[in-house]
Order: C-alpha cells, then sequence, then structure tokens
C-alpha cells in the first residue's frame, strides 16, 4: 500500500485533520493536527487494511527558523496473522505534529502504542516537548534536577552540574565544539 | 549501634498502599538494583520494590550513560559522525556504521559498490556473530555459569582479530563509511574468514552442550518473563526478542538492503518445547527462547557469510566523491537488523554538509522499556534472567 | 641521583608500620628461597608438598606413639613412674624426669645416674597432655591453612582449564604456585574497612562464627585410625554441629553489614542451610545405619576389607544415599549451584558485599575448610575413609617393623588416603561449580524438600529393612545381599575407571590454543 | 579467641584417644574451664535480656546456648552438647532470626521497653532468683560417682525407645501439629 492510499483513508476518514503532505520524499510522511492525533494513530492501529502496530520511533526535531517543535513518528505493519510463515510484505508509513516551541504540548500517545511512553518520555527531555494524558512524564535520560533541554538549536550547555566540571577549556572558548 | 532509616527516595513513584495487613504482616523493601551491579551489563538501575524474594514491581532508570550523541550528530559532517555511532552499541559497532551510512547514503541518494556491500554483509554477519557471543556468555554469567562466558569470549577474540587485520581496531570501527567501506581486506582475509568459519561452527554445538541444553539452564529459563507477540509489539520489541514470541519477522528479508536479498538464509523463531530439539517445558517467547533465537541466528550468520565470501569479488570499495557532499534538504529513516533489533536512524538535511538533526532509535532501548512490565511478580534471581534475555547494551540505551 | 630522572624513583619510600614491614620481608624472604626451588624442580616439589603436609598431620601421632611404646609403657613395667604424671595437666608433678626417660631409652633402667641425653629432654614434655595437644593444635591449624590457601590455588587453576586459559601463572614461577599465598598477604595488609552504617562489632565478629566453627570441626575429623585430635564417640554428630553453626556467620555478617544484598545473602543462606541440613544429616544415618555407631573412627575401621566393603557399596540404599549426600553437601558449603547465598549476579556478592581484606579472607578460610569437612565425611561415611581399595589383610604377612608399618600406611591405610579421598571431593566439587549454572531459590527449596527429603526418608527406611533383614541370619539372604554389594562395587569402579578414562582421554587430545588463527596474526593486526 | 574455644572443646572431649589418660574428674584445670564456661552463659543470658536490637539478642542467645554446649561437653556429654548446637543453635535459633528478618517491621529496629514493664520485669527475676536459690539450697545433692562414659548414645537410644517411649512420640505428635498448624497459619495468608 503506498503513502497516498494511506493518506487518502486518513482525508477520508478525518477530514480536517490533515495541515499538510508531503508524499513523494524519502520518507513520505502527514501532517496532522496535534489535537486530532491520537484518534489519527488509533485509527492507524486499528484499521484492518492498515495495521500499524510498531512504533518504531518518535524524533522530535527543532524547527528553530518556524519558531516550533515538531515530532516525527514512524510506524510499521508487522503482520502477525500467520505467525511462523516468513513475512515479506509490509508498509510503514509516518506522521509528523507541529506545535509551539513556546508552550510545546502534544497528546500522548502512550495509550495507543505502549512503545511510545519511553520515546516521548526522551523527547520530553531532551525536546522539553510535553505530552499530556502521558502517564509518567519524568526526565528519562538526564538526571531530575538537569536544567534546559539538551538537543533545542538555542540550548546553552552547562558550564557545571552539581560542581562537576561540564566542559574543558578550550570548550569555553570554542562553544560549538 | 548506629540507627539507620531505609526509606525509599520520593521519586521513585511506586505505590506503597500494596502492603496487606495480616498476622504475618512482612516488609517491603525498595532495593537498587545498580548502578554497579554484576547482571544489569552496564549501568543500568532498576529500582526493585521486594517482599522477601519475591520482586513485586520493576522500575528501571537510565541515562547513566549519556552522552548527547545526537547532539553531536547536529556539530559533525556525517563520515565524522561514523565513530560516534561505534560507543552507541559498542558491541556491534559494525551494524551501528551500517546504519547511519545507508541512512545517509539514502538521504544523498549515493550508489554503494558491489564489493562494498558484500564486505558490508560479511562483516555485520560476523558482528552478529560476535555481539551474540557476548550475549550468550554474559546470560551465562547471569545464570552463575561463569564458563560458557570464556568459551565464548575465546572465539569472539578471532573475530576481532580478523576485524583488526581488516581494520586495525578491536572494538570501535568506524569500518563501514558513507558509500562503501573504509579499507579493502587484507590479503589473506579471506581464506582466514572460512578457516574461522569452519571452526566456529562445530563451537556451537558446544554452547548448546554446556548451557543451552542444560537442565539447570532450562528450568531457570524456561517460562520465566513469557513476552506474547502483542506485547512485544505494543512495547516495540524487536529483534531476537520479538522473534522469540514466535514472529519470523527481519528487516534482512522484509525490507533487504546491502544486497541481502541475494542470499539464502532462514529466519529462526521461538516455539514451544517438546519439538525441534527444543526442551519441554520451553514456552514461546520466554527467557530461554530469545537466549536460543540467538543461538540459531549465529548458524544462520555462518550460512551468509559463506555465501557472501563465495561471491566476494574484485572492484571499488567506496562511492566517489561522499566526503564533504551536501545533504539535501529532506529527511530520511532507515532500519536495520541489528543484532539488538531494529536499529534506525532518522536523519535531516538542510542543504549543509552538517545534518540538522539526527535521531537514532536504539533496539535496546525499545527492548528494555517492557522490563517493568515483565519483571512483576517474579522472584529475585529471574531479574538477571529477563534483563540478560533482553540482551541490551547500555551504551545504545542511553546513547 | 642518577644522570637520568626517573620519576618513580624520586618518590620517597613509603613509611609502614613494623608489622606490615615483617610481613613483607618474610614473604619476600619465603619467595627468594621457593622461588628457585620451586622453578627447577616443579613436580617433585609439589609431591613433596603434598606429601609433607600429610606428614605434618600424623608425624606428631607417630612422636606420640613412639614416646608411649619406648617410654611410659617400660616405666609401667619397671614401675618407675608416678601414676599422677599421666595427668592431663597437673601442676603438683612434673612427671617422668628426663633422667629416667633417658634410662628408660637407654633401654637399661637398672643403671642409675646414667647422663640422660638431649633426646630426654626433648622428649620429657610430651608425656603431657597439655604439650601433646598443643602439638597437635599446632598440626591442624597448619593444616586447616594450608587446606583452603593450595584449594584456592588450585580451584583456579581448575577452572581456568575447564575455560580453556591458563589460571595463575606468574607468582613464584611454577604456575603460579605463590599466587594464593600473596593474595593473602595482600589482604592482611588491606585497609581495614568497616562500612559507617554497620553494627560495627557484630561485623566484626562475623568472619570468626564462621572460622571456629570450620577449625573445630577438624578437631574431630579423623584422619587416619591413630590420627584423630580427639576420637569423639558422637564424632558424626559434633562435625554436623559445627557444620551447621557456621550459618549463624553468614547471616551476622549479612545483617551487620547493613546492605540489603547482604541480608538477602544472609536470609537465603538461613533459609538453604536449615533446609539441606536434614537431607544431608539423614542421607549420612544411612551408613550410621549400616554399621551401628556415630564414631568416625569405628566406621572408619569397618570399611578396612577393600572396595567392597566400602560403604556406598554396603547396599544400594546407600549407594543413592552417597549421591544424595554429596549435593546436600555442596548445598551446606554454598557451592555451586547452590550458591545463592554469594550469588554474584544476582546479590552482587551476598552477605560478602562490604566485607574486604582479612574479614573476607576468614570467610574464604572457613568455606573452604568445610569444604574438605564435608569431603573427609563423604569419604569416612561412605568412601572407607582412610582405607585404601586393597583389603587391610593382605598386609598381614609384612611384620611389624617401621618400615612395614610405613609401607601398611600406604599401600593398606593411611592419612594419605584420606587426604587424596578428600582433593578427588575437592575436585568434584570444583567441577561442578565450573560447569553448572546456578540454582533458583525455589528450586533449592524444591528439591530439598519434594525430592531429597522423601528420598532420604526412603533410603532410611530401606537400609533399616536391608540391615534388618541381614542380621536376621537368612542364608539366601545374605548370598543377594553379598551378590547385590559386588554389583554395586563393580558399578562404582566402572565410575572410577569411567572418570580415569575421560581425564585420560581429555588430556591425550589436549590442544594448546586453536592453530594458526591465534598463533600467526595477519597483517595489520 | 578461637584458641580458647578449641582448648575448651579439646579438653573436654577428654584425653587424646591413646594418650595416658582421662581429665580427672575434678581437676584444676575442668574447674577453671567450668566457671569461665558458666560465666559465659550468665554473661550471654544477661545480654539477651538488656540487648536492644532484636539480632543482638539472637547473638548473645546463641552464644548462651553455645556456653551451655560447652558445660554439656565439660560433663563428658557429647551427644547432647552436639544435639543442642545442632537443633537449638544450628536450627531454631536460625529460624529465629530468619523470621524476625522477614516478618518484623525492619530488622534494624532496636526494642526499648517502657520504665513500668521494666521494673515489673526486675521484681518478678529477683524473686524468680531467689525462689531458686532457696529450692537449690534445700536439695540434697548426691554426687554420683561413675559417669556414664562410652556408650552414651545406645543408652539414650535404648531408653527413648523402651522406657521413655510414650513421652518421646508425645513430643513428636505435639510437633506435629505446631507444624501443621504453622503451615495452616501461613497458607490462610494468601
Amino acid at each position: 500500500m503506498i503513502p497516498e492510499d494511506i493518506c487518502n483513508l486518513i482525508k477520508a476518514r478525518f477530514p480536517d485533520a490533515i495541515e499538510a503532505t508531503v508524499l513523494d520524499a524519502a520518507r513520505p510522511y502527514v501532517q496532522i493536527k496535534a489535537e486530532s492525533l491520537v484518534e489519527v494513530a488509533t485509527f492507524l492501529r486499528d484499521d484492518p487494511s492498515l495495521r500499524f502496530n510498531l512504533l518504531r520511533s518518535i524524533s522530535s526535531i527543532d524547527l528553530l527558523a518556524d519558531n516550533k517543535l515538531a515530532c516525527a513518528y514512524d510506524m510499521m505493519h508487522v503482520p502477525t496473522e500467520n505467525r511462523g510463515d516468513l513475512l515479506t510484505t509490509t508498509r510503514s508509513f509516518a506522521l509528523r505534529v507541529v506545535t509551539d516551541r513556546d508552550d510545546p504540548v502534544i497528546p500522548s500517545l502512550a495509550g495507543v502504542w505502549r512503545a511510545a511512553d519511553w520515546h516521548e518520555r526522551e523527547a520530553f527531555d531532551l525536546m522539553g516537548i510535553r505530552f499530556s494524558d502521558h502517564p509518567d512524564l519524568r526526565r528519562i535520560l538526564c538526571p531530575d534536577d538537569w536544567v534546559g533541554h539538551p538537543l533545542r538549536k538555542d540550548y546553552e550547555f552547562p558550564l557545571e552540574y552539581h560542581g562537576i566540571p561540564a566542559t574543558t577549556e578550550y570548550g569555553l572558548t570554542n562553544p560549538r565544539h | 549501634m548506629a540507627e539507620t532509616t531505609f526509606e525509599s527516595t520520593p521519586d521513585l513513584l511506586l505505590d506503597h498502599d500494596r502492603v496487606e495487613q495480616g498476622d504475618l504482616q512482612t516488609e517491603e523493601l525498595l532495593v537498587n538494583m545498580g548502578p554497579q551491579h554484576p547482571s544489569t551489563h552496564g549501568v543500568l538501575r532498576i529500582v526493585l520494590r521486594t517482599d522477601g524474594e519475591m520482586v513485586l514491581e520493576a522500575e528501571p532508570h537510565i541515562g547513566y550513560l549519556h552522552r548527547c550523541a545526537e547532539k553531536i550528530g547536529e556539530s559533525v559532517q556525517p563520515y565524522q559522525y561514523i565513530p560516534y555511532t561505534d560507543r552507541m552499541d559498542y558491541i556491534a559497532g559494525m551494524n551501528n556504521n551500517q546504519a547511519f551510512a545507508i541512512a545517509i547514503e539514502r538521504l544523498c541518494g549515493v550508489e554503494v559498490p558491489e564489493r562494498a556491500k558484500r564486505i558490508r554483509v560479511i562483516m555485520a554477519e560476523l558482528n552478529r556473530i560476535a555481539s551474540h557471543l557476548v550475549a550468550l556468555g554474559t546470560y551465562g554469567l547471569d545464570m552463575g555459569a561463569f564458563t560458557p562466558f570464556t568459551w565464548c569470549f575465546r572465539e569472539r577474540e578471532m573475530i576481532l582479530d580478523l576485524f583488526e587485520a581488516a581494520c586495525g581496531a578491536r572494538l570501535t570501527y568506524s569500518y563501514i563509511t558513507v558509500g562503501g567501506v573504509h579499507d579493502d581486506l587484507p590479503d589473506g582475509w579471506v581464506e582466514r574468514c572460512e578457516e574461522f568459519l569452519d571452526f566456529f561452527e562445530p563451537k556451537i554445538v558446544d554452547y548448546n552442550n554446556l548451557l543451552s541444553f542444560n537442565h539447570i539452564f532450562v528450568k531457570r529459563t524456561a517460562t520465566v518473563g513469557v513476552i506474547t507477540a502483542e506485547d512485544a509489539l505494543a512495547f516495540g520489541l524487536t529483534g531476537a526478542a520479538l522473534r522469540a514470541t514466535g514472529v519470523r519477522w527481519d528487516l534482512r528479508k522484509v525490507t533487504p538492503y546491502d544486497g541481502y536479498e541475494d542470499y539464502d538464509f532462514d529466519i529462526p523463531i521461538g516455539q514451544d518445547g517438546g519439538i525441534d530439539g527444543v526442551p519441554r517445558g520451553v514456552v514461546t517467547g520466554d527467557c530461554w527462547s530469545r537466549y536460543y533465537v540467538r543461538i540459531l541466528e549465529m548458524t544462520q550468520s555462518v550460512r551468509i557469510m559463506r555465501q557472501a565470501l563465495k561471491r566476494l569479488e574484485e572492484g571499488p570499495i567506496e562511492a566517489k566523491k561522499v566526503k564533504g557532499i551536501k545533504l539535501p534538504a529532506d529527511e530520511v529513516y532507515v532500519e536495520i537488523e541489528n543484532p539488538r533489533g531494529q536499529l534506525g536512524f532518522y536523519v535531516q538535511g538542510d542543504g549543509s554538509a552538517i545534518p540538522a538533526r539526527v535521531k537514532a532509535r536504539g533496539p535496546s532501548f525499545c527492548n528494555l522499556a517492557i522490563t517493568s512490565h515483565t519483571c512483576r511478580d517474579i522472584l529475585l534471581a529471574d531479574v538477571p534472567a529477563i534483563i540478560g534475555s533482553l540482551d541490551v547494551v547500555l551504551g545504545e540505551v542511553d546513547r | 641521583m642518577s644522570q637520568f630522572a626517573v620519576p618513580w624513583r624520586e618518590k620517597p619510600e613509603p613509611s609502614h608500620g613494623f608489622v606490615s614491614s615483617f610481613i613483607v620481608a618474610l614473604a619476600k624472604g619465603i619467595y627468594a628461597i621457593a622461588t628457585p626451588i620451586v622453578t627447577r624442580f616443579p613436580g617433585s616439589i609439589l609431591l613433596s608438598a603434598v606429601v609433607a603436609s600429610c606428614f605434618l598431620v600424623w608425624a606428631h601421632a607417630l612422636l606420640f606413639s613412639y614416646v608411649d611404646t619406648a617410654v611410659l609403657e617400660r616405666a609401667a613395667e619397671v614401675g618407675a613412674a608416678n601414676p599422677n604424671a599421666f595427668g592431663y595437666f597437673s601442676p603438683s608433678t612434673w612427671g617422668l624426669p628426663p633422667s629416667v626417660i633417658g634410662t628408660l631409652l637407654a633401654g637399661d633402667a637398672a643403671v642409675e645416674g646414667q647422663s640422660p641425653g638431649l633426646l630426654s629432654y626433648l622428649l620429657w614434655p610430651v608425656q603431657f597432655g597439655f604439650t601433646r595437644d598443643m602439638i597437635a593444635f599446632g598440626a591442624i591449624f597448619a593444616w586447616f591453612n594450608i587446606v583452603p590457601v593450595y584449594v584456592i590455588w588450585w580451584e583456579r587453576k581448575v577452572a581456568g582449564r575447564i575455560q580453556s586459559r591458563l589460571g595463575p601463572m606468574r607468582v613464584g614461577g611454577w604456575h603460579g604456585w605463590a599466587q594464593s599465598p600473596a593474595d593473602g598477604i595482600k589482604l592482611v595488609l588491606k585497609e581495614d574497612f568497616i562500612p559507617d552504617a554497620a553494627d560495627s562489632i557484630l561485623f566484626r565478629a562475623a568472619p570468626y562464627f564462621a572460622i571456629i566453627p570450620s577449625a573445630l570441626a577438624f578437631v574431630a575429623l579423623p584422619f587416619g585410625v591413630t590420627y584423630i585430635f580427639r576420637e569423639v564417640d558422637v564424632a558424626l554428630v559434633f562435625i554436623l554441629a559445627m557444620l551447621g553453626i557456621e550459618v549463624m556467620s553468614v547471616i551476622l555478617g549479612g545483617w551487620a553489614s547493613n546492605n540489603k544484598w547482604s541480608v538477602y545473602g544472609g536470609m537465603r543462606e538461613a533459609c538453604q542451610m536449615v533446609a539441606y541440613e536434614i537431607p544431608m544429616g539423614m542421607a549420612l544415618l544411612v551408613p550410621v545405619v549400616c554399621v551401628g555407631s556415630l564414631s568416625l573412627k569405628y566406621i572408619g575401621e569397618v570399611q578396612a576389607d577393600g572396595w567392597f566393603s566400602w560403604l556406598a557399596f554396603r547396599n544400594p540404599f546407600a549407594f543413592v544415599a552417597f549421591v544424595t549426600y554429596f549435593i546436600a553437601s555442596l548445598a551446606s558449603c554454598k557451592r555451586a549451584p547452590f550458591d545463592l547465598p554469594e550469588a554474584e549476579s544476582e546479590l552482587v556478592a551476598g552477605f560478602l558485599t562490604e566485607y574486604s581484606g582479612f574479614r573476607w579472607a576468614l570467610f574464604f578460610f572457613a568455606e573452604y575448610a568445610a569444604m574438605f569437612v564435608v569431603g573427609g565425611l563423604a569419604t569416612i561415611m561412605f568412601l572407607g575413609g582412610w582405607n585404601s581399595p586393597i583389603p587391610s589383610d593382605w598386609g598381614a604377612g609384612l611384620g611389624e617393623s617401621i618400615w612395614a608399618k610405613g609401607l601398611k600406611g600406604i599401600l593398606f591405610s593411611g592419612p594419605i588416603w584420606f587426604i587424596l579421598k578428600c582433593v578427588f571431593f575437592l575436585f568434584l566439587q570444583l567441577w561442578v561449580r565450573w560447569t553448572l549454572p546456578r540454582i533458583r531459590l525455589d528450586q533449592v527449596l524444591y528439591a530439598c524438600v519434594q525430592v531429597l527429603l522423601p528420598l532420604t526418608m526412603v533410603l532410611l527406611f530401606g537400609t533399616t529393612l536391608w540391615v534388618w533383614a541381614s542380621e536376621s541370619g537368612n542364608a539366601t539372604w545374605d548370598v543377594i545381599a553379598s551378590i547385590v554389594s559386588k554389583v554395586l562395587g563393580i558399578v562404582g569402579l566402572a565410575f572410577g575407571f569411567g572418570f580415569v578414562a575421560i581425564a585420560g582421554y581429555g588430556f591425550y587430545h589436549r590442544r594448546r590454543l586453536v592453530g594458526n588463527l591465534v598463533i600467526d596474526p595477519l597483517p595489520g593486526s | 579467641m578461637s584458641l580458647l574455644v578449641l582448648l575448651t572443646a579439646s579438653s573436654a572431649f577428654g584425653a587424646p584417644s591413646d594418650a595416658t589418660g582421662a581429665a580427672a574428674p575434678g581437676s584444676v584445670l575442668e574447674a577453671v574451664l567450668f566457671y569461665i564456661v558458666a560465666g559465659g552463659v550468665v554473661v550471654s543470658a544477661l545480654g539477651v535480656c538488656i540487648a536492644q536490637n532484636i539480632v543482638r539478642m539472637a547473638v548473645w542467645l546463641f552464644t548462651a546456648l553455645a556456653s551451655v554446649a560447652v558445660m554439656y561437653f565439660l560433663l563428658a556429654a557429647n551427644f547432647i552438647g552436639a544435639i543442642q548446637l545442632i537443633v537449638y543453635a544450628g536450627g531454631t535459633l536460625i529460624l529465629l532470626v530468619f523470621g524476625v528478618m522477614l516478618t518484623s517491621k525492619s530488622p534494624w529496629i532496636r526494642f526499648e521497653a517502657p520504665k513500668l514493664e521494666l521494673v515489673a520485669a526486675t521484681v518478678v527475676c529477683v524473686g524468680l532468683f531467689l525462689s531458686l536459690c532457696t529450692l537449690l539450697g534445700r536439695a540434697a545433692w548426691e554426687s554420683v560417682d561413675e559417669a556414664t562414659a562410652g556408650t552414651s548414645i545406645a543408652t539414650i537410644g535404648r531408653a527413648l525407645i523402651t522406657e521413655y517411649l510414650v513421652p518421646f512420640e508425645m513430643a513428636g505428635v505435639v510437633l506435629m501439629i505446631v507444624m501443621v498448624g504453622a503451615a495452616h497459619m501461613a497458607r490462610q495468608e494468601k
């Protein structure tokens, strides 16, 4: 099933959800509205012709030029009906949700795919996107008292953390290093 | 004596109202397993809520090895980033190099020469064997058997010798680069590699005799930590952990890359005990299945390598004009089959030579997420069994 | 200062305390003397070390028997002795004076006033029980120290071979023979570390709760008919008691460390030990029922008629009890696959987590000494004790000279056989440890309560019936019993030969590393 | 310390097998050892009462039981001594500690008795001690000259299955009931 068909399916079901479509790229995706994310995701997971049951990744993206943050969702279909047979047919799809950079809130998909739990915590930790209705939204990689979100483009690396120097002299003079 | 209290730290978010009232009231204990613990395979910390030997709840805490590898990816050119991918999953450096290289090649439309593809497959499968050997050996350690560890490492040393001969490094190879491989194979390497395969194949029988079919080992791992296929997919488990649940799913077959479609090989899956030499008592998706899928994958890797070595022909090993290549303003998400599962790289270009965003989807990271779901109401000794059978590498979990 | 500044030579020598300097000097001295010898004659040195350590155990007994026969018995014959002199330790009397000993040694009590000679002065203290105890205590203490040190070294060598590596190779020259003593010195010199939150008194005391019982177990363990420190009529129960109260040290150490992993280790040990004491004791009751005594000396003496008289082959129940006892003894020594209290991959190091240095070494001394003791119990209760597989009445024609005695000690019965059999059991324990994974706690208890315990009950009941049938004097039954015993003996022989054959096969087909894969490197590597 | 224990134990078993004679009953050494060990029993028993931590109490109880076992050895009652060690020190006490660690709120807590309880306990103890003293003072002590040496186990065994068969079996039945009851209680929890 090619991405256009999937996009049309979504369009037919949720006419207002789609903000933009990028379908002829190396990684075709559909940009949808944050508020309809959960319904679209549930539809993608449960629709018998789609059944994207494996959430591969949630990549948070900083669109500094547009003053936006984005989340890219990659999903895949793993056929489980004929378990044990060699599976060679698959389909994959991607979604994107763009949110405001100053108050970034995206509904959580942890209720749709449980794999989203840790991916969203990671996006929260490193990019500062808050996922509403997430069961346990905490920092996952950085310490709980870390200041800032490292993957943002305008992030300034702290010079020390609890008295531990976090950069070298060279790093002080060459901040991009 | 010094009076000490053992109060839980407030950030654990574990509920404490499960203490049942009764005549024999037992105390629940919060125990830190890690970050320095012999069987957490690195710096993983698991907070266990235990009642005697029973583990009621386990909560993994990660990030002790976080190096912000994704942030580094936004400051260096792709071929400079290759060494950083080695440091993610330091057990399977070749496969990580390969994943990132393929991602950049797809993004920029670079065509990899035939010989380079064959060498990539050979190296990736060799590293798969080496990685599975580490997994088997350390899993033996987790179960209290010390000997399989040294046996596995004996063979792994030979693989590392081969790697060292090819690229000069024994752990962080940076051998597979964007557009091909870094160096050609030295003289005599192919023969040596075939010699190794002849030596290695019978050794798998030894591992089986020593550990896989050992009665105690089977009793320790069978029916422990059973994960169903539905749970595995919901939690995003991939690789051996997913195949052990009975799903014959492997990206090398499903979305072939680097010429995997040319090779003839099988995808082993986990199955219930009693047939095909699988001991009785084994359930699809338990720790033993995950362990044994890795054993079977090693034989398949040997098969692939024999074919690739036979088809290795002279030719260029690197595409032209790759260094300093400008990345188009596009994005790509590529997944390949790492020894631990599906390793994905999301790369976003912005027209310059440096990527705007690099995101790594570590299979260990996703596989580890199921820990708190599986480690419920089990015995303390089962926690290392489950963690070890998921075969996580903390360098990749924390990135 | 030399022309070339060598940074590490410019540092002043660190100052040591007297004791540590002394220990270091002693170690260096021993090392300097022993290394050239050992490296030059490795095999013979090892052999002589084994013989010497065996000798250590029984030399004092030879001395005592010499004094008894050459001095005291004669003194009693000629009436020269003060009867009070034979008391254990009574200050009111000074025993036979050296002059009398001298005349007795000279063989002529009638000649008075002869000069006693140096030997008589040396032998004078040996007539007192207290002195004898002191000497024997020294021998036991020496043995108690030698066993752990060299078994640890040996374990590392065995483990190395099983794991296709070499084990210790450096310290001392020949196969790292000095590795364990060097480790011991290191452990003694290490910082005496007690965690801040630990219960420091109990933390310090716990290792002694381990080492004293295991040392005391040697008190009643016979190495031969006459080579016993104290012959106790209930030696078996006494040794079991000593093995049983060792568990207190683990619980205390685990608790006093104030570490949750340590407490887990202690609790695991408690439940494992309390459970496994029962099948272990009941398995040992099987030979006790066969023989009808709790005295280890008597049980050993019963098995003097060669291989087929050994108690393991007495009846089928005893044969199974032998295996059962061996499994239970692994559990009682916390050896793999029952090493749950210190399970490395689960509990870090269990009750040993917070221990280091000398206290840690004491725990290990106790563990390895206990391994020897359970091996000794298995030897005495099932495998003939200090008797060789050759029936000892074959040597009746050798006479009673000192050389004949020595030959009999080597061929028919003597501590060397006992020690060799104990070493065999130690090897079995090592072999099992480096081959098998660890069992889970519920499986440990399941194996004890649901398998071993009913099994040993059946064994005990069966052997009681067997003994009852044997004592009824039925001729047919006697024939059947002897045939069964012979068959069991042959099965045991087959096991033994199979063991030797497998070892020989492995030795014959041994390979160093794996061919040219390792030896000749590729270009670039 | 270990030397002392070793000495105690070694002299308790009498002389070496082929040595010059048994320790004479009533010898100075035996008396000295008896008072040392008896002192140990008293001190440990006091320790059980005074210690405030439950594990320390258990340790004191352990030393008390072990000292009593050594006294048995001194009296040449080796079997009773060894059984004392196995059953009480090695079995019951361990189970007790085990139970405490498993079920108490925490093994690291300490007990502090209220003053009133202390006073009451002291009064009861002193009264008990005095009554024991008077009882002991009134008893007619006979010295037994012949110690039953050597075949003590056979004697005990025979006595248990002939003369004292009924009490022996009764004790077994009582223990069985206790075990069943304990198992029942443990099951009820779930």
